[in-house]
């Protein structure tokens, strides 16, 4: 049993914090989410990746052949971490473009394909900039049952149909899309595909979906007789179901920086009641101690599924296991941290006025960011589920 | 014992209901959230021209008399619609107390203005601590002759931007006791060295801070007895937990229903969703909660509409409303999905209230505490009959 | 609305609490479930049975005739109530012959049956003492799925089989049984009959189930060619899953008298924390004022369900969720409690010495019982699926 | 990093794991149940032969002088088994102090006893309070020439009825700050005035009462320094809290799997059981609560094992085992449904031990306290960074 990072590691911790101190504005701290809400905050993101890019971090996990630096698990942990802790934007443009679809494109791309998209990502290209269209407003949890038909017409597919809850499609060139390119099957697993969709195609709308508190991060897409050429399809027409998978497996430890958020904001909060004095009250200290307590915890089972991965012993579930204990733990950070804020904690996050916002309004912001997050990226009982087949075998339950 | 409502009451719930309804649909919600007043004019007007604002005021003074019952009913029917209007900090934390401590040169000058020209009220007292006991109140009000002289600043305080008149608690003495040496003040709003800043909050009900910088005020504008000003925060706080549990008790209930009708529509893996007893058992937890929330707010509202009020059942029903509300809206949004998440549905509309809605006239840890200073001044049935 | 009981119920309850005065020794509350245990409070709890009985409170709801006083639903709130309180033992004799074997046979029982077994329950005598026989080893929250088989041998029936969690098995004189009459059957609702077997017959066997604890609550029957005259039949043979509905339908409301347990059992650990000073913490005052919130919405909930039931509102849903959340409520309080006890909730329950043992060892009970509280007449779960479907009109999960 | 243990140390777990499962079956424990000492002193002289009781101490002492690993994984396998020994007393809570704080001659004369004869001590520090901090030590002991003289009674010492020796803290001097003049004692359990009941408790662990009757201890059997003895207690408390949480750690895994186990095999409605979200997905819970729980403890151990010990990391570990074993021990009885609660499934032996287990070495609000006092020191990286 270790637990501690290796020398390597330290070492590339410290050169990110050399980073940070010389790039990344501290008194902005928290404002997660809200990076692609703004113009002039996604202009800020993008001159980020941009230098995380000749750094090789953007995509740092990539090989070195594709701009990446080849980066292990645990240096990608700690790129996480310090991503998370310090609040460094840019890092995923999207996300979907880094974490997904380079590495489905190097897994199943033509050499055309990897030759045209990959190196945008890996420089930090305004055009390398993706989105994803997997939901659809009657397929969420349940993705197979996707509709958007996708019909081939000579060289060029036709798309027709309707995507939602694409966040970053309003600051995205491409979209990486799945469709139904065969409608006439037994099982809804069969007869789907994945295309590649360029945003700014003729009949294509993108229509922003802003949250409860006003914030644009998610759009929907409405294709209107789409046309993309048939190079656009990835992989093997019909054979989408698996690449889907392949790529879903790229989305585990998209949670990783979390913890390391929570890091972040509990560190604010404890530093905020020894300032105040609020410290020395028994309920806060209760509550800082669970907080505490979970995170440690929480943390440490990342670690853990890292250090799996890294050792190739991961089972499957260890991911799904992290984003609901994740999600729990976010909910009750903004339960008790507002609580220790007290009447502050109504504050509307959009508008954090430093003349009356405790901590830069980030536990407001999270208040209203934490339903979100147990919804996005699979809810926390669709992790449940995942984690009961597979790190239990039980039988399926939904 | 009686679990229901008298016609009467289902009648006079029945067309708030309908007002409601008719003059504040969801998108008037909406759109009052940018608006800079944060309420309509005319709906108030109209509120006030059907006798709401004068529900619990006696005739005497232009009211229609009420019972106590009817501005809960009314309260909770605001909750279930989200009303944005300056009804609560009015009614509810300064006329109710102007009838009670008010002197009748004070209600004959007062109450008839909001009961029939709905003049707008505001009340303030958390100050930057946001403690809600006595502790809390440090602003300071100095004699100097016939006046008072107010100096500080309150914050949070609900639609002080559009209020004429302002109830403000000051310390007009130091003692051991926090709760010793607090006046209560009628200021005019407009008053010389009052500013007024609205801080932006999720709820949009208009939260500000008031800044008092030598605000002369007469002695005639103290409510109650000078220095005993703790008396009337306490009135008000007890009042204000109910009926602010009222509405949290309607939007709770709007809140669960809007997600039992989505879980029986919404499908997935070809089931409604409600089907999985992830989401059917989380239902029912929730559908427990909001039952035992309205009964408890409608037990604490019966001993007040008796005349022997229960200091115990008020802040149960605020204490259970402050996590009932939140945990609905919370759970309620993520069984949803991610459209639950959206502005396009109505349910955040409810979550964004639900810090407002907490700190108002008591969080739980605040209740928690004085429950328990109940509890120490009972004497348990078991010890009695015996003795 | 009107929370106060009439007149009527007051009076009542003054007659109640004159008993408890005279018969009713107020230092050993909270022997909870110990009933049946030991003989000597077995006895004690048949001879309070039989002064019950002198004022026909033992089947107080049961129409005069058969010896009962009539009672409306609130009387019988009030006198659950008082019986919760002080611990008024012997009131259900082992519950099933006063709660719903009287009640079903006056529904579906013969004139024969209902002249012979009546009287005995209605007058608390030994004789009238019954155990019910739903549970099988295989079929617990799956009533329908039992396999005890009864076959007809001319004037009789022959019973072979097993029943478990029979409680009070060991002090009854007869077995309300549910039986398969037909296995021959496309459903396995159809072929059911309910039938009444002397305990003292051949070939059974009764043999004890304890609890963790070491209480004998629950028996094990085992039945080997017993054989039972046709006249025990209850009701139509293979119409058995219809009076069993039925019967159970009586259950409902046994819980009432459990949230006034709870109002013991949490004013003696107020009083505790007032004795010792405890109640000045922090800690301890959030925890009793969270119970105490709780219980009044507890309580005032099953008075809401008595009220329904008065006025010919009730929905079937309301005693499902009344079970259910009094589960959450005896776990809470049995966790909150043994938190303020500190080191002493360590004592064993059943060896409650007065020397070390606070406020009577309860709250040492009550932990060990409140597993066995949420599973009994149903889990905390199966009581959320009768909610979900019956009050929120949700399909069937399971 | 290193999420696994070495070959040596899982070779270790294996024997003692294949010691308890031959030595401790089921039956054996709940024959020990109704036994009057608690223990099996045959099994106990197989423990000490196989050099379990001198895990921790050196060779010149007799002990095979492993490290806090082997402890650790012995702590666990013992949670898992939930063996009835007084190992935890001897070892745990006296022989580890004395290694520490004891004199080379108490060292010499003690640990050798422990090690190689296996002589049982208890451990005696909560009194009637039951408060687990300094403030709980009432017991006075009072100074008359070479000897000290110590009058009071302590609770829940457990293993005493059959300990040679005890440990026992009192209070030799009075101090405004209670962590100051307190001393421990080694008394010999058999000395004049000493007097123990054995208090009947479920977890069946041998909590007695000691009284002290003018007890006369030499001065030569204090350990530590006299007045600093809260020293003491707080490295008993602090290495304590890790190894008890091991055992619960342990004992929790054996809890899920064998609820996991019936979740599959018990069928209802013609499905296991386990196919039921509100079954599984509660399952799944405890599965990462019981997964946490372990590496938290592993985290904890690593720093004490490297010579680094974290009061943060220690208090953590106990804290959540509190909490962890009691959810899993009673949602584990409860989806067993009857069968859960009865004597003849091992899942109520665990639940017995609930309580005792909480309160060895600090329950949930004293560690969270501990945490909270250790966040109060620490200083946050977002200010180190950029200072």
């Amino acid at each position: 049993m270790d637990f501690q990072f290796g020398k390597k590691e330290e070492e590339f911790r410290s050169e990110i914090r050399e980073f940070v101190k010389e790039h990344i504005p501290q008194n902005e701290y928290g404002h997660m989410f809200e990076e692609e809400h703004e113009d002039k905050s996604w202009e800020f993101s993008m001159s980020i990746a941009k230098k995380l890019a000749q750094k090789r971090w953007l995509t740092l996990t990539w090989p070195k052949e594709f701009g990446g630096m080849g980066a292990s698990f645990m240096e990608r942990l700690v790129f996480s971490e310090e991503v998370g802790y310090w609040g460094i934007p840019g890092v995923g443009m999207g996300v979907s473009g880094t974490a997904w679809v380079g590495p489905s494109l190097m897994l199943f791309g033509t050499k055309e394909q990897q030759e045209k998209y990959i190196p945008l990502i890996a420089a930090g290209d305004p055009d390398g900039v993706w989105c994803t269209g997997y939901s659809e407003p009657d397929s969420g949890s349940d993705l197979a049952s996707l509709q958007t038909s996708c019909v081939r017409d000579g060289d060029e597919y036709i798309i027709n149909g309707q995507k939602v809850w694409t966040s970053a499609a309003h600051r995205s060139r491409w979209c990486w899309m799945a469709v139904r390119t065969d409608s006439n099957v037994k099982k809804k697993h069969h007869g789907l595909s994945l295309v590649i969709v360029d945003m700014k195609s003729e009949g294509l709308t993108v229509r922003p979906l802003k949250n409860y508190v006003g914030l644009h991060y998610f759009n929907e897409i409405f294709l209107s007789d789409v046309r993309i050429p048939v190079e656009n399809l990835v992989g093997q027409e019909n054979n989408g179901w698996n690449h889907l998978m392949q790529a879903l497996s790229f989305e585990r430890g998209v949670a990783l920086g979390f913890t390391a958020s929570c890091r972040r904001m509990l560190d604010e909060l404890i530093n905020h009641t020894k300032e105040t004095g609020l410290i020395k009250k028994t309920l806060v200290r209760q509550r800082l101690a669970e907080l505490e307590a979970d995170l440690e915890g929480a943390r440490t089972l990342a670690y853990e599924a890292v250090w799996k991965m890294e050792n190739g012993l991961s089972r499957i579930y260890e991911p799904s296991r992290d984003k609901a204990n994740v999600d729990l733990l976010f909910e009750k950070m903004s339960r008790f941290g507002s609580d220790i804020l007290g009447a502050f904690s109504q504050l509307d996050p959009l508008h954090a006025d430093p003349r009356w916002a405790k901590i830069g309004g980030i536990y407001e912001n999270l208040f209203h960011a934490c339903p979100g997050i147990a919804i996005a990226a699979g809810t926390t009982d669709t992790q449940r589920n995942i984690v009961g087949q597979f790190g239990l075998q039980l039988p399926r339950s939904y | 014992m009686d679990f229901s409502f008298t016609k009467d009451q289902e009648l006079i719930r029945k067309s708030i209901k309908e007002f409601f309804e008719k003059e504040c649909p969801k998108d008037k919600v909406r759109e009052l959230k940018e608006d800079k007043k944060g309420y309509d004019p005319k709906m108030w007007k109209k509120m006030v021209k059907l006798g709401y604002t004068g529900l619990v005021i006696p005739e005497e003074y232009g009211g229609t008399e009420g019972e106590f019952w009817d501005i809960l009913i009314f309260m909770e029917e605001m909750g279930r619609n989200i009303v944005p209007t300056p009804y609560f900090p009015t009614v509810v934390f300064c006329a109710m107390p102007i009838l009670e401590f008010g002197t009748e040169a004070q209600k004959k000058k007062i109450l008839p203005k909001i009961a029939e020209k709905g003049e707008i009220w505001a009340y303030a007292q958390i100050e930057e601590s946001s403690e809600q006991d006595a502790s809390g109140i440090t602003m300071s009000a100095a004699m100097s002759g016939e006046d008072y002289t107010l100096n500080g600043s309150k914050l949070f305080v609900s639609y002080a931007n559009v209020a004429n008149q302002l109830l403000v608690v000051a310390r007009t003495a130091e003692a051991e006791n926090p709760e010793e040496g607090l006046t209560v003040f009628i200021v005019d709003a407009g008053a010389e060295g009052v500013v007024c800043d609205v801080i932006p909050t999720t709820a949009r009900d208009m939260r500000c801070e008031l800044r008092f910088d030598n605000v002369k005020v007469p002695r005639d504008n103290i409510l109650g007895e000078p220095g005993k000003g703790w008396a009337v925060v306490d009135y008000i706080q007890q009042h204000a937990a109910v009926l602010k549990a009222a509405e949290m008790s309607g939007g709770a209930h709007a809140v669960l229903n809007i997600t039992v009708k989505y879980a029986k529509e919404r499908k997935q893996f070809d089931k409604p969703i409600g089907s999985f007893q992830a989401i059917q058992h989380r239902l029912v937890d929730m559908l427990t909660e909001v039952e035992e929330l309205q009964y408890l707010v409608y037990k604490a509202a019966w001993r007040i509409n008796s005349g022997s009020p229960s200091r115990r059942l008020n802040s149960i029903a605020k204490a259970k409303a402050n996590g009932v509300y939140h945990r609905v809206c919370y759970h309620g949004i993520v069984m949803h999905g991610a459209i639950g998440w959206t502005e396009e549905m109505d349910i955040g509309l409810y979550h964004l209230r639900t810090r407002s809605m907490e700190f108002d006239a008591g969080n739980t840890d605040y209740h928690n505490d004085l429950i328990a200073s109940e509890l120490e001044k009972s004497e348990p049935e078991f010890l009695t009959l015996f003795a």
